[in-house]
């Protein structure tokens, strides 16, 4: 099918300001919005700058904006992206852009290293595993998905309004260590979220849990971040 | 402040659910509430310290434009009580994260229903005051 | 100018066997990390099925059980000495994993989950038996996740979104290397005492691979292009479970639940293919049992695919008829399969538990790669000559483990084993050696190679030489090779070579150029699909993931031996190391 | 769910509960508790103010006399309902500027980065509040100074 695509272009080097860029190719109805990235960029102008890999939604390299909400590219397909022959692509929201579809990732690295996202537990665990029954393994599981696209973070206006904000991500890799069984670092990481840039700051907009193309319950593994700061318990 | 720019502009680009929609005008309706109740409460308070000032005020309260304005604050009040509560009901019973798209839904619906009827009862307080006050100068 | 940095270590990849070797480099000498993704990109993220290890946590097992597995399934081309290595420390290695903090999933008494995988034996029984272990279908993803956590928490120093473009030898010697910052378009000087090249593989060589944008082979071409050698070239592998025409790929962890291969038919036709192990065949023998059930028109409605079945009561029927006493339902395999159902329904717009996907094999895997030794040094040539300061492990490398075709899960297994000892080994040697001087104009070729492509004014268009060498590939190089279509491959390959030095970029900038480093990557592109037709040719025999139709049959009297092969198509052979087990023929 | 036949033993937990020590900084803990709470208060004593007001009755219609009727005129010794509209009003104005201030900061905070412009307006807004506020209270229980207009009209 024909399909009509809206770039948002931008060349440091060149431009004072972004501008639209418009190209018509043809894509198939199942095709990844990605492929049709590819398309323009192979076919009608190379100097389309977009990051990519795996192409299947697994990295999260390639989050942008489609039709004006966060999505991975490469995880919309033509089908369910075009809106009357058109799709728009933008990059996404709330960090410094640097070329086309690339924005500044360091920010929101920084925050993910600010919750100490690894395993904190200086015990010897000896010769064998650890043991964790599947309970305690099931409590955690929904925030080890996350790849790290940012999709939710650059989707929330709190993190618009104020990149101090860890953000969800960052809570969400939190979480994921603060209700692990194993862990023993949960004290000094809520610490770290109880600060004023912390978990308070999220308003429970759920336009982060709307886009997680992994569909995690960000806003849920915030609430209960915020639970165990106010009980004083992980359950 | 640019922030509050970037806010606004990225909320208007952004294309959120409701979620992010309430969140404005929960925004925007605690803060004329606020405002208004600042001046309410200065008003008031001359009850006491100043009566004349305060009768003055009352008057101006009375006039068409402020009680339009009036009726506003009815509808954002109830709005932002009735989000108010789905928030705290979201934050404090995590079991109903999953339904948060009923929620915010429901939330609207609620605020529809009972400021609707408030509006118009307060519409017709307005309208037969002033009647009845132009009935009265008539009269005259 | 470039800029100039110094590290004793120097890793180059930031999947699984780069931070690896980075977490353990870094324990004692001070290393950096050079990567063109951010690490949590790398395509050690997109290994869903799991990782084996002899941990006997579900049935008995035996660390000689696998290694003797990995060697047949290597069809006997597997250095056994490496393979010995291998599976011996992968049960330290996946509790070392454990307790980084890996969230496997749990047996109910809480130790570390184990399920089947292709190729996978109890060697007494001769059943497939539970050893790899996973973290749902994400183990890949949650491996990459914690290994990078640990360099966080370990103070790695990483420079994200630089890409490798040139090695600094000296004297036959590894000084450190040459990399283009993207965000800038500068060139960095990385001087260095040892470096580890852990890139990756090259799937995108072919159209229809498993493989990232971003695998495209950097590591093993600079390798060819500093007059060294690549081994086992002609070793790929195809998976035989690629969602049809997209390439993407389904886990054989699906099959290790009870998913079947059927045909248009409706049979399940690797019953006749491999009688014990069916559809937990190893993964050539897979694939080649499709496409031969594709030529004799048992393709669904008479095409190039078939289905991978794993409707539960399918599965169930299955079982039964195999005499298990096992039964799933839907919602073990969504808890068990959650990313490769989402795969299906998100792509495919099915939904595999009452549907059939259909599926066909998908370039997946280089056995080949840079040769290594036990402790990941490069090898300069046949006779073992070490490359003093450079080491490679993972896919890129080339121990040999996997042979000519390699089993289900044992990938990861190699980039942790190997990732670690390289890692080891790079800071023991680091700690010994000093700095050797590198000249001022370290960056220079790197400069002139970039601005070549930069400033050419041919008329060619990269993307469409990238698609014509991808499409020569999947036809001629693929599953059934013969010498007419490696030959008129090879032909292709050095006519589009020839076109290569015609091209032209649209993107002159400096700053976040893709555009010119898909151009050179087309390059890698190029030089590895040359050597592997080239390799694959010289190979008149049939063994594991290479399959000659006109030689069917394999041949250990004539190639029971590694071929090494050179950017001047070159080839040489070095013997394999067989240890306990002789070559005998392979069943399944 | 089938899992593969492996022996069970006790000696994992099978609940997930565990404690963890509160962190130190409790202020936006307290903050954030605080607005769920009095806001969940507020709907009562706000809603119900806002009936009085406007549905039952209407700013129209509101004199000083009427105030009076509630607040009590200056000098006047507290009845019990005079009490009881005291308490009412104290507890609906307190929670409402407090929730309302701390709204106010909440937003400020978000879009006033740099930090003496933040401080600077949260200073000026509070003693603003609080002023008001404390006005608020004392002209509620010190009554309508109906003296001012010229006497006891309203008895
Ligand atoms: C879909 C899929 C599923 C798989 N499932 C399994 C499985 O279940 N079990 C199993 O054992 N194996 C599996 N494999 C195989 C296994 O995942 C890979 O072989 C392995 O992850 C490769 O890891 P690596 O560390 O060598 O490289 P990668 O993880 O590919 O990382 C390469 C790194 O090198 C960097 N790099 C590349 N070029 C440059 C350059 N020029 N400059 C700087 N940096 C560069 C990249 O940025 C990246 O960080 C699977 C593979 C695929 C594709
Ligand atoms: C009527 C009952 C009320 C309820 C149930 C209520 C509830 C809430 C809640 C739960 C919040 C927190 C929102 C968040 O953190 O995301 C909030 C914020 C706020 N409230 Fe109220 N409130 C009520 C009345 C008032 C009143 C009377 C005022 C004015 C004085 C007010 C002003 C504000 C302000 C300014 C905010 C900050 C908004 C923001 O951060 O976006 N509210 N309210
Ligand atoms: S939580 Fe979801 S949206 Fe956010 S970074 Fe992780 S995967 Fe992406
Ligand atoms: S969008 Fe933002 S406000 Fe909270 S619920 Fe999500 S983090
Ligand atoms: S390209 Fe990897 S998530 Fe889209």
């Amino acid at each position: 099918m024909k399909v009509h695509l809206k770039i948002k272009r931008f060349n440091p080097e060149k431009d004072k300001k972004p501008y639209w860029g418009e190209y018509d190719i043809e894509a198939d109805e199942g095709d990844r919005v990605l492929d049709a990235l590819q398309t323009v960029k192979w076919t009608i102008d190379g100097t389309l700058n977009f990051r990519r890999s795996c192409a299947h939604g697994i990295c999260g390299s390639d989050a942008v904006r489609i039709n004006g909400r966060n999505v991975l590219a490469c995880k919309l397909l033509i089908r369910d992206a075009v809106k009357n022959g058109q799709i728009t692509v933008e990059p996404i929201l709330g960090l410094p852009l640097i070329k086309d579809l690339i924005v500044d990732m360091e920010p929101f690295f920084a925050h993910y290293r600010a919750v100490m996202p690894y395993l904190i537990n200086d015990t010897d665990p000896g010769e064998r595993e650890r043991l964790q029954s599947p309970e305690e393994r099931a409590r955690y599981d929904d925030t080890t998905k996350c790849i790290l696209c940012a999709c939710c973070t650059t989707s929330c206006p709190s993190f618009w309004a104020r990149g101090e904000y860890v953000g969800p991500a960052a809570i969400v890799q939190a979480h994921r260590f603060i209700f692990d069984s194993r862990d023993e670092g949960a004290a000094q990481r809520l610490q770290v979220l109880a600060e004023p840039d912390g978990v308070w700051r999220c308003r429970t907009i759920f336009n982060c849990t709307e886009v997680c193309p992994r569909d995690i319950q960000v806003t849920k593994a915030i609430g209960e971040v915020k639970r165990a700061l106010i009980t004083g318990k992980l359950d | 402040m640019s922030t509050l720019f970037t806010t606004v502009r990225d909320t208007l680009r952004y294309k959120g659910r409701e979620g992010q929609w309430l969140w404005v005008l929960h925004r925007i309706s605690g803060l004329g509430i606020l405002f208004y109740l600042i001046l309410h409460i200065y008003d008031m308070s001359l009850a006491y310290f100043n009566v004349p000032v305060h009768e003055q005020l009352m008057a101006l309260f009375k006039t068409p434009v402020f009680s339009a304005l009036e009726m506003v604050l009815a509808a954002l009040l109830v709005f932002h009580a009735v989000n108010g509560v789905r928030v705290a009901l979201l934050d404090l019973r995590p079991a109903l994260w999953a339904r948060q798209q009923l929620a915010t839904r429901l939330a609207l619906i609620i605020t529809v229903v009972i400021a609707a009827p408030t509006i118009i009862i307060m519409l017709i307080y307005t309208i037969n005051a002033h009647l009845s006050a132009a009935a009265t100068t008539a009269i005259r | 100018m470039a800029q100039y940095h110094q590290f004793d270590a120097l890793v180059i990849g930031a999947g699984g066997s780069g931070l690896m070797s980075a977490l353990y480099a870094s324990k004692s000498v001070n290393t950096a990390v050079i990567s063109k993704l951010y690490p949590t990109r790398s395509h050690t993220g997109a290994a869903q099925g799991g990782i084996s290890a002899a941990l006997g946590n579900m049935e008995p097992d035996k660390w000689e059980w696998h290694a003797y597995d990995t060697i047949k399934g290597g069809d006997f081309l597997c250095d056994q000495d490496a393979v010995d290595i291998l599976c011996k420390e992968a049960i330290h290695a996946v509790i070392d994993l454990e307790h980084m903090g890996l969230p496997f999933d749990r047996t109910p008494d809480g130790k570390i989950s184990q399920r089947r995988f292709g190729g996978h034996t109890n060697n007494e029984t001769k059943k497939p038996v539970m050893r790899a272990c996973h973290a749902a279908d994400r183990t890949g993803h949650m491996i990459l996740q914690t290994l990078y956590q640990q360099c966080i928490k370990n103070n790695v120093r990483f420079f994200d979104e630089f890409q490798m473009v040139d090695m600094i030898t000296v004297d036959g010697a590894c000084r450190g290397i040459v990399a283009v910052e993207l965000n800038t378009g500068e060139l960095h000087v990385f001087h260095a005492k040892a470096v580890m090249l852990a890139t990756g593989g090259f799937g995108k060589v072919w159209k229809i691979t498993s493989n990232a944008h971003s695998l495209t082979g950097d590591g093993p071409a600079i390798i060819l292009r500093k007059s060294l050698p690549l081994e086992d070239m002609e070793f790929y592998q195809f998976h035989p479970t690629g969602i049809y025409k997209m390439g993407i790929l389904l886990s054989e962890a699906a099959r290790g639940e009870g998913a079947v291969f059927i045909n248009d038919k409706g049979e399940r036709f690797m019953e006749r293919y491999a009688p014990t192990m069916k559809d937990l065949a190893s993964r050539d023998v897979c694939s080649r049992s499709i496409y031969k059930e594709v030529r004799a028109g048992n393709g669904i409605g008479g095409k190039d695919y078939v289905y991978l079945d794993f409707r539960p009561d399918r599965i169930n029927k299955y079982l039964e008829a195999d005499g298990s006493s096992r039964r799933v339902d839907a919602e073990y395999i969504e808890t068990r399969l959650p990313d490769i159902i989402e795969f299906v329904r998100v792509y495919m717009g099915i939904d595999p538990i009452t549907e059939p996907v259909p599926i066909q094999p998908t370039a997946h895997y280089a056995m080949g790669g840079i040769p290594t030794d036990l402790d990941a040094r490069v090898l300069a040539d046949e006779k073992g000559t070490v490359v003093e300061g450079l080491y490679a492990a993972g896919e890129a490398a080339c121990v040999s483990v996997h042979g000519a075709n390699r089993l289900g899960t044992n990938s990861l297994v190699d980039l942790i084993v190997y990732g670690r000892r390289g890692g080891i080994h790079m800071a023991e040697y680091a700690k010994q050696v000093d700095f050797k001087l590198i000249g001022d104009d370290a960056h220079k070729a790197a400069e002139d190679t970039l601005n070549a492509i930069r400033n050419n004014a041919g008329s060619e268009h990269p993307g469409q030489i990238r698609k014509e060498l991808q499409m020569h590939m999947d036809e001629h190089v693929g599953v059934f090779r013969t010498q007419e279509k490696l030959e008129e491959a090879l032909e292709e390959i050095h006519r589009l070579k020839e076109r290569y030095r015609h091209i032209h970029i649209d993107d002159k900038g400096r700053r976040w150029n893709t555009d010119l480093m898909e151009a050179w990557e087309l390059g890698c592109l190029l030089d590895l699909a040359e050597v592997t037709a080239v390799s694959a040719l010289a190979r008149e025999e049939s063994r594991g993931g290479h399959y000659r139709e006109d030689f069917p049959n394999r041949d250990d009297q004539n190639f029971l031996k590694h071929t090494m092969v050179w950017s001047d198509n070159r080839i040489t052979y070095k013997p394999v190391r067989i240890g306990r087990y002789q070559p005998t023929e392979r069943k399944y | 769910m089938t899992t593969a036949g492996s022996t069970t033993v006790h000696s994992v937990n099978r609940r997930t509960v565990r404690p963890v020590a509160p962190p130190r900084n409790g202020f936006e803990r307290a903050a954030w508790v605080f607005m769920r709470y009095s806001g969940l208060v507020l709907v009562f004593l706000a809603l119900s103010h806002w009936g009085f007001q406007h549905i039952f009755n209407s700013v129209q219609n509101l004199t000083l006399e009427s105030t009076a009727g509630r607040w009590g005129v200056t000098g006047q010794i507290a009845t019990l309902q005079i009490w009881f509209w005291r308490v009412y009003y104290g507890l609906l104005l307190g929670l409402a500027m407090l929730h309302g201030l701390n709204g106010l900061r909440q937003v400020v905070y978000d879009y006033m980065h740099f930090k003496p412009l933040y401080w600077g307006f949260m200073t000026v807004s509070t003693l603003l509040i609080v002023a008001v506020s404390a006005a608020g209270i004392a002209a509620l229980f010190l009554g309508v100074n109906i003296a001012a207009v010229g006497g006891a009209a309203v008895r």
